[in-house]
Formats: C-alpha cells, structure tokens, sequence
C-alpha cells in the first residue's frame, strides 16, 4: 500500500520536509459573515503536528473543531494568519490528494451501492482498475462490513453507514486522515473495536490523524495530542501531549496515567463551559 | 391496482354528472326548436333529443365514445379519417420537439449550475420567455421557417420544444444543485475535476428531479404541437382536427379529438414514469 | 457583406457577454447581469433586424416596437384591464383557491385522492387550445369565458401540488402530533399546511403564467374587440407587427412581474425552508 | 418544370376548387408548371407567407391586400376569379331585425384578421358607430363557427354564402327564421379572392411568363370545377389532409362557389376595383385605406393568359 | 404544576392503580413485513416497569430499542402479545395525553421559533393562554436555552436543537416520558449536565421514564432499572434493577457498586455481539 501511496501523492515526500512540521496553524483567523452579524469561529488558532501525530480535538458544540479540520483540508480559507500542509498551502496539498476526510455525518452517496461509494474516490484519483476490487475488499473487512457491499447505504443501520464512509476515507491511503466525529452513532462495543482497529492501522502506517470527538475517553485512548477548544470565539485553550506509550490494549484505561490525562481534558473542558 | 376501484367509482360520478349536465345544457336548443316547430315537448323526448343532437352544446359521452371508436378501431389507420393516423403525426413532432427541447434544456441547466453570469443572466428571461402566449407567435414561427424553406415537422417540433424546455431547465438546475454540502465537500477533497463532479455527483442525483420535469415536458411539448397544428395549414394531426371540428361547429368531433390528445398525453406520461423506475432502479434509487 | 454583418453580431455579443462575466463576480453588480443580459438579446434582435433588412411586416425592430408601444398606451390599458384584470386574475384567485379548498378537503380521503388524481392528470393534458372553443360557447364572449379557461388551466397543478405538499411532512413529525392525541384539524392547521406551503406555491408560481397564457389565448376563439389577445390576433392580420409585439412586450413583463410577486410572498411565507434560505 | 408554390386564405375546401381541379388534371403539368398548394388556416395571414419567401402567388381579399400594401407589403392582384362575393350578416328574424336601420343595440359577431374591412366600410357608410358609443353596434370577435348564432350570443354573424349559411340551416335552422344581408346587395360589395403577387417579382420577365401560364391553367381549373360541381368536390376532398370535410358539404360549397366565379374569366374589372378603393376609402372616421392606391393591380397578366 | 397535570390528563390517576405496573409487556411480538421477507423487530418481550421508575434501554444498533418505545406509544401496534399503559391499551393513553416523546432526532417545526415549538404541545393540550409564556421559560432555563426563545431551529447548533426538542417533551408535564437518545449529539460536559437536571426533574415529581442510550456510564448513572436488549430478533437479554441511591451525585460513578453494575452491562451488551 505503502508504494501505492507514493505513486498517487508523491509530491510531498521530501525527506527534508520529515522534520518540519505536517500540519502547522499560526495564528489561524476565521470569521464567518452572517446576515446577523459576523461569527469568529476561530481565533488566533496555533498548532503544530508532527508527521505521524495523532491528535484528537475536543470542544463543546461549536467551538470550530469542525471548522479547523475544514481549514486544513482547504474547505474553508482562514480570513487571517498562515497555514501550512507539509510546507503548501491547504490548497496545494488538496489538489495532491493529500487528505481523506470523513465527514460528521456518513454522508455516502445513495445512488451507489456501499462498494460503488468505496470506489468513488479511487476511480476519481485513476486508481489501476484491476487493483479497485481487493482494496475495496480489504477496508470493508477493516470495518467489518464484509458481505456489504452490494448493499445500499440505505439498507443499512446509521451505524453500519458511518463505518462505511471510514472505508471510504481509508480506501485510497491518504497521507493524512481528518475524522470528524467518526464514531458518534456507533454504540460503546463496536466504538471500543474500531478505536482498536485505528490505532492499529495508524501504528502500521505513520499516517497523520486529526480526530474530532466529543469522548473524553477516545480522545486520550486514541491520541499523542489532545487539543481542547473553547467558543465564542473559537480557540485553543490547552494543548496536552498524551504520556502513554504508543503500544495500547484496551486496558490501558484503568491505569493511573490515563485517568490523569482524561481528569485534565476534563478540567480543560469544563473550564470552556464555565465561561 | 388499489386504484382501480377509487378512479371507477370517480369516473362513474364524473360520467352520471356529464349526463345531467348534457341534458341540462343541450335542452335550450331542443325547446327552441319545439317552439320553431310549434310542438310540445316531453320528458322523455327531451332526454332522447339533447342526447342525440348533431352540434350539441356538450355532446353525451357515449356520442363521444362512438366517435372515438368510429375514428380508431373503424378505420384503416392509414386513412386520413383515423384518429390514430393523426395521432401519430402529432405523436411524431411530439417526440422530436421533446427530444430537442430536453437535450436544450439540459444544456442549459448544465450552463447556468457552472456559470455564475448564466445564473444571474438567464433564469428572469427563461421565466419570461414562458409568458409569452405561445399561440401569437406560433404562426410567426412557422412563417419565418417557412420562409427559411423549413416546414412540416420542423416548425412543430421547435415550438413543442419552446413549452417544454423550460420545465426540463428549471428540474434540472434544481436536480443538478440538490448535492449538499457535503457531498461537494467530498468531492473537493479527492480534488475532483468539474467534470468528475459532475459525471458522479451532480448529474445522479438530479435523475428523480429531472423525470419529475420531464413528465411535465412532454406534456407541455404534446400542447405544442398542437398550438402548432392550428395555424399552421391545419392539414394534419390531432390540432388540425380540432380545429377543422371547430369550425364546422362538430363538437363530437372536437371533443374525441381532445380525449385523443389527452390520451396521447397521459401515455406519454405513463411511458416516461416506466423509464424513470427503470433508470431509478438501476441507479439503486427506488427505495 | 452578410458574412461581416454575421461577424459583427457575433462580437457584439461576445463583447457583451465578456462584460456580463465581469459583473456577475461581485455582488454589488449582480443585479446588472439579467439587464446587460435582456439589453444584449434587444441590442441584438435590432441589430439582426436593420443589418439585415428584415421587413417590418415579418419581424419589427425592437426600437418601432417601443414606439408603438408608447403611442398606444390607451388601447394596451384597455386591453391589459381586460384580459388581465378581467380574465385573468379572476380565474387565478377563483381556480387557486378551488384547488386549494379541494385538495383539503379530498385529503382526508385517500379513497378519492387515489380516483381523483390520475383523472385529473388526464383532464389537465386536454389541450387548452382545444377547450378555449367549447368554454367560449360555453360561457359567451365577454371576460367570462377567459376566467373559465383560466381556471382550468391552473387547477390541477394547484390541487395536485397541495395534495403533495400536505403529504410532505416526516414521519417523526406526525408522531409527534399523535403523542400530543392531536385532532384531525390541529395537525392540518399546525403541522400539515405549514409543511405544504412550499409545494403549495411552487403549483402557485406555475399557475401565474398559465393563467396569463389561458387568459389570451381564449380570447383567440372569440372575444369583445379589446383584449390582448384579440388585439394580436387582429393586428397580425393587419399586419401591424409593431402593435402584436408591443402586447406580446406587456404580457411578457405583467407576466415576469406577476410571477416575481408571488415569489416574493412564497419567501416571506416559506423562510424556513432551506430553500429560501440561500 | 417551373416551380410556383400558391398560398390558400384558409384550409382546404371547395372554396379553391379550381386550383386543385388544376393540379390533379395536370393543367398545371401541361404548362410546365409543378404547383404546390399549401392550406391556409384561421392564423395565417398568406401576406406574410408571400412576403417572406413561403409562397410565390397567394389568394387574399382585396380590403386585406389593399391595406396590407398601405403597411408597406407591396403586393398586386394578378388575377380575380371571384367576380362577385359571397360574404353577408346573417341575423335571427327573432331578434327583430328587418334591416340595417335595426342594427343599432343589437351584437354583431364579426371575422377579425384582415376580414373585419368589409364589415367596418359598410357600418362606415351607414355611419353606425362600431365603437361601442352610444347608438352603435356590439361587435363580437366571432370564432370559427356558427355557434354565436345559434347559441344567441349575437344578433347576426357574418357568413359565406357558400359556408357558413349552410351551417347554419344545417344546424336546424330554417331559413324562414334567417333574414340575410348580402354585401352585394347592399352594395358595399369587396372583391374577394384574387391572387396577388409581390411587386417586385412582376420586374421578373420569367416570373411573369410563369404567372400567365400558371393563371390561364388556374382558369382552366375554375371553369372545370365549375361544370363538374361533384367531381371538384371529390377532387377537394382528396387533397384535404384533416380527413374532416364531407362530400355533401363540399359538393354544395362548390355550387355556391360556382355562382360567385360565374361572371369571371379571370380578368381584374377596373370598375369592380374602382368600387372596392372606393368602399374602403369611405370608411367613415377610420377608412381602411387612407388614400388611393397606386400600381395595386395589373392587367398583363391576364391579358397574356387569356389570348 | 402537578395540579395542572391532573386537569389535563387526569384520567389515569386512580389510587388503586398505583400498585399495578405502568408499564406491563407480556410477550409483545413484532413483525415488520418488508420487501424483502419479515423482519422480527421485537420478539417476546416481557417487561413491567412500575410508577416512578428510571428504565433504561441499552443495546446494539437495531435491536428494537425505538421500536419497543413506539409500541409504548402507541405508534406502532405490536403483532403479539399483550400491551397495557396505566392498566388501558396504548392507544387510549395516548388519547389521555399521558406521554411525553423525545425523538432520536430534534424533529422541531421549522416554520416556528424553539419558543413556538415549545408552545406546540400546549396549544394543542389547549392550556390556558395566560400561563404558556412562563411554562416556555421556564423549560428553556432548564435545559440552558435561555434567549434562544426567538431562534428558529437552523439558527441552532445540533445539540442546541435536541435541547430544545426535549424542552417541548417537558413542557406540558407528560405522565409518562419516552426519550430516545436524547442526549446523542451532546459532550460529555453538557451531557453530564442535563443528566443531573433529569434526575432532579425526575426525583421531583415521580414521573416515569423510559430512556434510551448507546452510553453504559448514562444508563447505570440514570436507572432504577437497565434493561439489556440483543438484535436478530430483537429481545430483552438482561434486567438489572439498580442498587444504587435515589441521591447520585455525579461522584457516584467512582464508587465500587457503580462499576460493578456497568459491567454487568458491558458483559450483557458483549453477549449480544457475539453472537
Ligand atoms: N458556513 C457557516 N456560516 C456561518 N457560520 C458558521 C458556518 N459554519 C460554522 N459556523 C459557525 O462557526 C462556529 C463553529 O462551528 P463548527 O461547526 O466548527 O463547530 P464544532 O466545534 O464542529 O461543533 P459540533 O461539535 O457541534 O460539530 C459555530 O458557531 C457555527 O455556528
Ligand atoms: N418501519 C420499519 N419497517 C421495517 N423494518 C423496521 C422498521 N422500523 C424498524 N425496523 C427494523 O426493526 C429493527 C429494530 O429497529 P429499531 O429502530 O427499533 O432499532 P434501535 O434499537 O432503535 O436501533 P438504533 O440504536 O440504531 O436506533 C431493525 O432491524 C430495523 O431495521
Ligand atoms: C377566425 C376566422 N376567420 C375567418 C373565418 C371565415 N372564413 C372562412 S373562409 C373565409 C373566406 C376566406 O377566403 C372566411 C372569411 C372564420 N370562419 N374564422
Ligand atoms: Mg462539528
Ligand atoms: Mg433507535
């Protein structure tokens, strides 16, 4: 998959830009112009992160987390400061296929089957024809939708849905996955799984995740950064480097260090609440 | 098939009230012609009269039934006298006006959805182009193709593709906007070509609306046609029966004619509603 | 000669639309693009007319249009009360709210909506062209007739777009009036025609400019001597082509207007659906 | 074989027999002409056919043609093989009209499109006002039927001796309970179908020469159709393409017709011309022609095709 | 307010029924017949749940929870089985107005402001003009909506409209309040928020309520009664009456008997994925 990657979005490998920062925010504005005024959705946003980070963004509702994973993935433009993408512009590594997004809501396609919506986005980047089968193959076994695929997405339960928009996303190794709340209607088992299964691909790939969830739990099980944000106007008011060793089995929860690190995003939360 | 019986039952009242009001409205001319003749008149030769006149005011259903079957089943459908055989001149022109006005109207959808100066530009003139009362500048039409040396079919089909054209760009600029957000988003970032986006996003999910239009587009192209059989020599199709009914006074005449017409449309309908469970189905879109 | 007075429209055309792009850019000049856009088709049709000589009897200049149309004000007034005012208006409001009241009322029945509607999809594909003659007999000459035609022609779309639009509501919707034991009239009144207001005015908009349409076409068939449509019909016949373009000029506005204005009702009325909230 | 496409004033009917008797007896062919007949209909005007290149020749009425040319369509009767006409206001006695003075108060259903100038001149010359004014008549834009008539919506609707009247009596009217006023009689009689030709086209010399071959085989139909009413109308019947005209109807237009082309040979009468100008140019407060006209007509034609 | 309740849907507060369960499932079956061949949404489901009680329902995706509230409702008739509300059919609870109904989704009226949505059930319940604008405050101030009143629904952030839906559920003090998901689209800061307010409301006026959750944490937290339900068919696998306290504060999710009883969750949820 590895060779594959570097086929289709090869632009931005130089081993002179490993050590450099992915993704870095300075000083990242935006204002939303509204008929009733204008909404600061995000101000004075700095971050760094590191090729293979994986960092969880939390927040209550309507902070920016989404609005910041859309910065990045250039869907929206920041009205001030800069933001890179491995030294490009949000755009730049857009058009270098740099980023797969999976949005809030499953959002799949209903005109084609969970597989057609799995291929989508291999046929769109000229994937070889004859590799698209095992690759849509291999990911719908990942979210354990094997047998699926033939299926509507409207045959499915929301859940099942929301797995196969991951597929989607994982389907075509994309250097670096922005998840937006991408287990928010499954229920705690398989939530338990697929954080397992993440963290697994993301161990054996060094990809970069940016990971927006409401769980305080997932956020410290899942992330080497945890980023909690406030609103009105939208900012960062902590930045927390997990101290957990990257090897994590589920048990992992009980332990003292994890319980610190989730009382502090917990404090950090209830703080943005407060005001 | 749960239909049957309600659209029965519907059209058994629609039939009983027809009657009532075929009497009613036909009986004038029975007493003025008892009163020319100096006679009384009964009951029951009232009924038996306004049911019966040649040029009634509304002619009864079973005259209209007798003619539509003197005018299909009767004669040859090659004869000049068969309601199939103007039909069919008429299902012609239909056909191609519908055709070009879709693919037009299509096009034009396709233009204003990526072009914001279209956008802004056309829509306010495609509306008022739609005010205009097509049958003033139906002979106007047919006169400058004339003189361009175009006629018979032609004229009809461009006219029947001027009524139909707009309800296929107003459906389709809906259908080809009907993406959210998201899905755009989507598609934005695999950097999908416009083409792409259009191609896999915008052009499935406009199909429910563009049947949605397209039944109405061929209605709309049927009435076209048949504005255009009236100036235009009335020499063929279901508009010059109607009109040749109209003015020979034969309301029987008009009247199986219009049933006719109606008919021809509701099939069309029906055809295109096939197609598009059809083409739904395949898209995996009929739920 | 043709060939250059070819190339000449082409540029003009081209130069205009060229202008028409710049403008559609910003949003402080959007609203010039429809005007650059209608004065372009003018310019051109003036253009084609004069270069090309076409004669006045086939298709006149937009500029002896206008002429006509500011000498003839009085006729177009008369003839504008009568076929708009008269026919059409009263047979919008008398057909729209006769559609309205029975989309209502068969609502309650799915017995009848199942018979009534495909037989009304049939009686709105009879051709108008063919029922304007029989309505004029019918009702006589005068404005009558018009407003007859008139409200056959927008019946059925408005029935049928409110029946619809009464059915739109969600599921969830209608669950949550029946936990409320709401009756029969507190859903229609709370729930079922604020969700159908958009479908009703979609069947509205369409009606406005069949009702225009319905309204001179009858007068095709029979009519006192004024009204827009025997005004053009007469004059083509005169061959004042300038005066059938000049109704054909009034129509096509009172129609745009009309149209505009029940759009600007549908958005106050329909705010709330994303449709109308850009 | 020359090519000459004709332009009708309305459909296919006995009306213009003598052109389709012409055609299908190969009169034409025998002129070496191949003649195309195109059907008129109720919202054609043939000026605009002609004028636009549709059509070489046209059958139009002379009130129309006149004041089509006052508009700037420069076109001249070639040819007029209608001698008389056989237009007229046909009323109820019902109604309590005995003559044109009863007029007044009463609706009168009247054929718009170029048709209406006959009608206008002779309510001119009786100066009742058309207007709606007081003391005036109720004009109705009649359709294309007799129904005005027998559903009582006017007085009196204009007919055609050849046509409508028979409508109406076959409607079930008798014609005790008729009281007509043919424009003959109350002479304010127009001349009605002529064929006409664009001006400029008769500086043509072949087109000229077509045009007498093409009028001397036209008359030759005429006088055909003329002598055999039935076989004309059998002919019409054919070329009808609604396949809604009847035998019996064509057969008793086409012996109307016949009286009415009876006194042709095909020739312009100056003086028939001479009282139509007139006619229309005495139209009271609106004339249909405001001054005489110049060049409308020519004699060339005929006096070629008659040798 | 107890006394308006009694006015508007007095009915069913006859003192010999106290003892009697309000809720009483014997055996409801469920059978939805679909396109392709039956689906058995519900089978044999055995419940009684008394006055006053907390029920949660916990269980994976399409396992019939929604389903089984509806039949609660009277919004969907079961194919089997025996049914009552109050000691009457389903049906005529709801015509005696007994329920108060939070749907999975926000479902407000778009055409009216979350003020106007509020006032919806009241309106309809035809309670006096005079008091409805202080109800309507009154729940706004409780679920913190408080200065929205005027908003219309898309002007609100998803969590803010699931508040609001729930608002309007309590606004006309329902006997009986069905909640489905109600806190889905929440964090954890909000949710633990609304969490203690429900218990409150609860505590104070001995409403029964039925109340759905994908969260092991919610339900043990909330419950005096967690029921455990398993898919294919849809079933009730486990009932676990709570042993904790009427008074929970939040710490309580620290203690032994808490974690205690959210495992035996966990494991009864485990089960029914499985197999
Ligand atoms: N297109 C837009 N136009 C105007 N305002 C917007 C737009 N998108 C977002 N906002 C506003 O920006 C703010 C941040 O929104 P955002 O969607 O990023 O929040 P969030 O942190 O993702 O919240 P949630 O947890 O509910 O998803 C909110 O106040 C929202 O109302
Ligand atoms: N109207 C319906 N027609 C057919 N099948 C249905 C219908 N409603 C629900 N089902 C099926 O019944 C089963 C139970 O559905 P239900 O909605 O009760 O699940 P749930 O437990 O609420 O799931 P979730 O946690 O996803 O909300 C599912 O298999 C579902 O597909
Ligand atoms: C709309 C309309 N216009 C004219 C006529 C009458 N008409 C029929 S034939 C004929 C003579 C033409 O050569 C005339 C005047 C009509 N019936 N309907
Ligand atoms: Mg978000
Ligand atoms: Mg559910």
């Amino acid at each position: 998959m590895g060779m594959v990657r570097e086929k289709y979005s090869g632009k931005n490998k130089d081993i002179s830009q490993m050590k450099k920062p992915v993704i870095d925010a300075q000083g990242v504005d935006l204002t939303f112009q509204t008929n009733d005024g204008p909404v600061h959705a995000l101000k004075d946003v700095n971050l760094q992160v590191d090729k293979g980070d994986f960092v969880s963004f939390i927040g209550p509702s309507g902070c920016g987390k989404t609005t910041f994973l859309r910065c990045i993935a250039a869907l929206e433009t920041p009205t001030g400061g800069k933001l890179t993408v491995n030294g490009l512009s949000p755009d730049e590594a857009r058009k270098s296929r740099a980023y797969g997004y999976v949005f809030q809501a499953a959002g799949l396609y209903p005109w084609r089957t969970i597989a057609g919506n799995i291929r989508l986005p291999l046929e769109i980047m000229d994937f070889p024809k004859p590799d698209i089968p095992e690759r849509v193959e291999k990911v719908l076994d990942l979210v354990d939708l094997k047998g699926f695929g033939k299926k509507y997405p409207w045959q499915l339960s929301g859940g099942m849905q929301q797995r196969a928009s991951i597929a989607r996303a994982l389907a075509f190794d994309a250097e670096i996955l922005l998840m937006d709340e991408p287990f928010g209607a499954l229920d705690e088992i398989v939530r338990d799984k697929l954080n397992e299964e993440l963290l697994k691909l993301w161990a054996a790939t060094n990809k970069t995740i940016a990971f927006v969830t409401h769980s305080i739990p997932e956020a410290v099980y899942l992330s080497t950064k945890i980023v909690v944000m406030s609103p009105r106007p939208g900012r960062i008011t902590d930045v927390i480097e997990s101290t957990l060793p990257k090897e994590r089995p589920l048990e992992i929860r009980d332990s003292e260090e994890f319980i610190k690190i989730a009382h502090r995003v917990r404090e950090g939360l209830r703080a943005g609440h407060a005001e | 098939m749960n239909k049957i019986i309600p659209v029965l039952t519907v059209l058994a009242v629609i039939v009983a009230v027809w009657y009532a009001a075929a009497i009613r409205m036909n009986s004038q001319w029975t007493y003025d012609q008892a009163a020319r003749a100096g006679t009384e008149v009964t009951l029951s030769t009232l009924v038996k009269d306004t049911l019966a006149q040649e040029r009634p005011k509304l002619p009864a259903p079973h005259q209209v039934v007798a003619e539509l079957w003197n005018t299909t089943v009767e004669k040859k459908i090659t004869s000049k006298r068969s309601l199939v055989y103007h039909g069919w001149i008429t299902l012609s022109a239909t056909l191609l006006g519908f055709g070009i006005g879709t693919l037009g109207g299509i096009a034009l959808a396709v233009g204003i959805v990526h072009n914001k100066a279209m956008d802004l530009g056309v829509m306010p003139w495609a509306i008022a182009s739609q005010t205009i009362p097509i049958l003033a500048i139906a002979p106007m039409i047919i006169v400058v193709l004339n003189s361009m040396g175009i006629s018979g079919l032609i004229p009809k089909a461009i006219i029947a593709a001027y009524l139909s054209f707009f309800p296929v760009v107003v459906g389709m600029v809906k259908g080809l906007r009907a993406p959210d957000q998201m899905q755009l988003d989507l598609m934005k970032t695999y950097n999908a070509s416009g083409a792409e986006t259009f191609w896999k996003l915008r052009l499935p999910s406009s199909m429910p609306y563009l049947f949605t239009s397209l039944k109405v587009g061929v209605a709309a192209a049927l009435v076209g046609t048949i504005v255009a059989e009236l100036p235009s020599g009335a020499t063929r199709g279901l508009g010059a029966r109607l009109l040749s009914g109209s003015y020979y006074g034969q309301t029987i005449q008009i009247w199986s004619a219009l049933f006719a017409a109606a008919a021809l449309a509701a099939a069309l309908v029906i055809v295109v509603g096939i197609l598009e469970r059809a083409v739904l189905k395949k898209m995996g879109m009929a739920q | 000669m043709n060939l250059l007075y070819i190339l000449l429209v082409l540029a003009v055309w081209l130069g205009l639309w060229w202008l028409n792009t710049r403008f559609a850019l910003h949003k402080s000049t959007q609203w010039i693009v429809p005007v650059l856009f209608g004065i372009t088709l003018i310019l051109l049709w003036e253009m084609v007319v004069r270069l090309f000589g076409v004669s006045p009897v086939i298709l006149p200049a937009p500029s002896a249009i206008w002429t006509r149309l500011v000498s003839s004000m009085p006729i177009l007034w008369q003839d504008f009360v009568q076929t708009i005012f008269k026919g059409a208006l009263s047979g919008y409001v008398l057909g729209c709210g006769a559609a309205f009241v029975t989309a209502v009322l068969i609502d309650r029945s799915p017995f009848l909506q199942r018979g009534l509607l495909p037989i009304g999809n049939f009686i709105a594909a009879l051709p108008i062209v063919g029922i304007a003659p029989i309505l004029v007999m019918w009702f006589g000459f005068d404005w009558q007739s018009k407003a007859a035609v008139v409200v056959v022609m927008v019946f059925f779309p408005v029935l049928v777009n409110t029946v619809a639009g009464l059915q739109a509501t969600e599921a969830m919707q209608r669950d949550l009036m029946r936990t409320y034991s709401a009756s029969y009239g507190q859903t229609l009144l709370k729930l079922r025609l604020p969700a159908a207001m958009p479908f009703v005015f979609n069947g509205l908009k369409i009606a406005t400019t069949l009702a225009l349409i319905g309204a001179i076409v009858a007068e095709f068939f029979g009519s006192p001597i004024k009204g827009m449509g025997f005004r053009i019909s007469t004059e083509v016949g005169r061959l004042n082509l300038d005066m059938v373009w000049a109704e054909i000029a009034v129509a096509a506005v009172t129609g745009s207007v009309f149209y505009g204005l029940v759009s600007l009702i549908e958005k106050g009325v329909t705010f709330w659906h994303p449709s109308q909230r850009g | 074989a020359d090519e000459v496409t004709l332009q009708l004033k309305w459909v296919t009917q006995a009306q213009f027999a003598g052109y389709y008797v012409a055609l299908e007896k190969g009169y034409y062919e025998a002129e070496d002409l191949d003649v195309t007949i195109k059907a008129g209909g109720p919202d054609i005007a043939p000026v605009q056919v002609l004028l636009g290149g549709g059509a070489d020749v046209m059958v139009d009425w002379m009130p129309s043609a006149l004041a089509a040319r006052e508009n700037g369509a420069p076109v001249v009767n070639i040819a007029q093989p209608f001698k008389s006409s056989g237009m007229m206001l046909t009323c109820l006695k019902e109604t309590g009209i005995e003559g044109p003075e009863d007029f007044p108060g009463k609706t009168l259903g009247v054929w718009f499109y170029g048709n209406e100038y006959p009608f206008l001149s002779w309510m001119g010359k009786l100066g009742i006002p058309t207007d709606g004014s007081d003391g005036g008549v109720t004009v109705l834009k009649q359709g294309f039927n007799v129904d005005p008539l027998l559903q009582k919506q006017a007085a009196c609707i204009s007919t055609m001796t050849y046509n409508e009247y028979w409508q109406v009596i076959d409607a079930g009217i008798s014609a005790d309970d008729l009281i007509t006023f043919k424009y003959e009689d109350q002479g304010v009689a127009t001349l009605e179908d002529g064929l006409y030709v664009l001006e400029d086209n008769l500086a043509d010399e072949a087109f000229k020469e077509k045009m007498v071959r093409f009028v001397k085989a036209s008359m030759e139909g005429w006088k055909y159709a003329e002598e055999n009413p039935e076989e004309a109308a059998e002919i019409v019947l054919e070329y009808d393409e609604t396949g809604a005209q009847t035998m019996e109807h064509q057969v008793r237009m086409m012996s109307e017709v016949a009286k009415l082309t009876a006194g042709s040979n095909g020739a312009l009468n100056v003086s028939d011309y001479e009282r139509t100008v007139a006619s229309l140019l005495a139209g009271g407060s609106d004339p249909v022609i405001t001054k005489e006209p110049e060049g409308a007509y020519t004699l060339e034609i005929t006096d070629a095709a008659l040798q």
